[in-house]
């Protein structure tokens, strides 16, 4: 279990504040049982109302309509408050959904955080 | 005069409508994939179709987490004249029925959270098709066709090991 | 006065009779016997302890590998009155029928390929026990015991994957 | 797919000749299904009647009694023709099953190749 302040469960890995800069690193499968956990831990950070999200899914090998969702949400709310929200290490198989769903133009997904912090 | 077809080797799975229970059938599945031979990335597009199906199940047959069952079932079609083959996977609960023709994806130019589940499955899956069964619930029943097995005895991508 | 015993989240998987789809009940029983409680290590003797059994209704039940089906349940068993819980999982075949008490590990001093399934089944489990449902073949119930969780709240030997 | 002269199928990722000892890496679980593979390729490489033969095990999760008892028939044949049979990297999980089977002590079991060798 991660201990990063308000941070709960398994599904986020590590959260690490940089100059009003949030990174979160998600680990496992976001599916309808662990998106819960997700929402409730990104919509916490969200309210700390970072200039930038970046959210690193490298360890996240699959994820269903319910983690969209949570994303989807995140970033209205990013975008609400003036912040932003940026994906990177989408693994090919999770990026699907994304295609799918239209989404992909919506989302920025980077390939590394190097690239995110560009 | 219908094309002759065959079901092989048929799985069938039922867990309870939980969520944390998801991950029993995602996993079992993903090795019937495997074993038919359907490919690394149609077997995902499956995978996920099924989530969204259980998922449904769950929160709209079931109206969340409970004790009820949901049954999937799984099997290779063959076809015998030379059509294709195919995936199909029919997921049934004993929940709420709702005219199948109502179930539809909605316009994704709304970007908002949710509402995305049903249009994820019509897209991965060939063929769709909701239906009220007699008994009470909903069955859906998904068909993935995949191209015939690349080249003869190249077992390469085949999974070595599920445990 | 027996012990109240409640079934917990009843997971049901039905194969075909070939040692293929064993990867199939593996995975998936991996995954229950994860959400349950059960450490690594135990769910790897249940793991193995499964495989045995399957195995034996395949090559004995069956007399190889076949079209016919094997059910496999796997449930959690919570003693309500401060005894052990338990993972209990069920194997039933509708092959050849045996008689219960010849069905005995055999000399492990004599070294030689086979004859270990009985054995290391009973080595696992904590509980077996076949039986002969009146409908023909085997039912075999096999019996974890587990420890309670350890600490509460600390959820990072959960599994996080599963697809 | 491994091209090692006579090894076919997936169980055996690589076969290596070295002055009459052969390397054997065994890949995947090795159940009633995939031991039927490993036992004839155990058997083909058994047929060359080396010195020794190393089986590498690093990479196999899962060992049922099936498995089990294609080991046994290897280590039985290798002796037959003064042969020996040392196991290399048998990870925890599947340690057991010698264990429970009371085999451990008929099997040499070493941590690496070398320690094997030496
Ligand atoms: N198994 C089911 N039982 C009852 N209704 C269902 C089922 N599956 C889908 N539906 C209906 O289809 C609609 C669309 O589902 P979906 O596209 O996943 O979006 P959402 O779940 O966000 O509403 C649901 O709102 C529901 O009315
Ligand atoms: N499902 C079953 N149906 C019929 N016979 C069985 C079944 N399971 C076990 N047996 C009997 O138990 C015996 C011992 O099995 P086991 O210890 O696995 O050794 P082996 O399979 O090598 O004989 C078998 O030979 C068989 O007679």
């Amino acid at each position: 279990m991660v201990d990063n302040g308000n941070i709960s469960g398994n599904v986020i890995k590590s959260v690490r504040r940089e100059k009003g800069v949030i990174f979160v690193e998600v680990t496992g499968d976001i599916d309808l049982h662990r998106s819960v956990e997700l929402r409730e831990n990104l919509l916490t950070l969200a309210a700390e109302k970072p200039k930038s999200t970046i959210i690193n899914m490298s360890e996240v090998g699959f994820m269903d309509s319910s983690g969209l969702a949570t994303l989807v949400e995140t970033l209205q709310l990013s975008r609400r408050d003036g912040g932003e929200l940026k994906l990177v290490g989408v693994q090919g198989r999770v990026r699907s959904i994304f295609e799918i769903s239209r989404l992909d133009s919506i989302f920025k997904i980077f390939d590394s955080e190097a690239e995110a912090m560009a | 005069m219908t094309e002759e077809k065959m079901n092989l080797d048929e799985v069938e799975i039922r867990i309870v409508a939980k969520p944390t229970y998801l991950c029993v059938a995602r996993s079992a599945i993903r090795q019937v994939a495997d074993l038919v031979g359907l490919s690394e990335t149609e077997s995902d597009g499956v995978i996920l179709a099924l989530e969204e199906a259980l998922a449904n199940s769950i929160r709209h047959g079931y109206g969340g987490a409970c004790d009820e069952p949901i049954i999937i079932r799984v099997f290779k079609e063959v076809a015998e004249s030379g059509g294709q083959d195919a995936l199909v996977a029919i997921v049934r609960d004993f929940g709420r029925q709702v005219d199948p023709a109502s179930i539809k994806s909605r316009d994704l130019e709304d970007v908002r959270p949710g509402g995305l589940g049903v249009h994820i499955i019509n897209s991965v899956m060939d063929e769709v098709e909701y239906s009220c069964p007699a008994e009470g619930g909903m069955q859906l029943r998904m068909v993935k066709y995949f191209a015939p097995v690349q080249g003869s005895g190249d077992a390469s991508d085949v999974k070595t090991s599920c445990s």
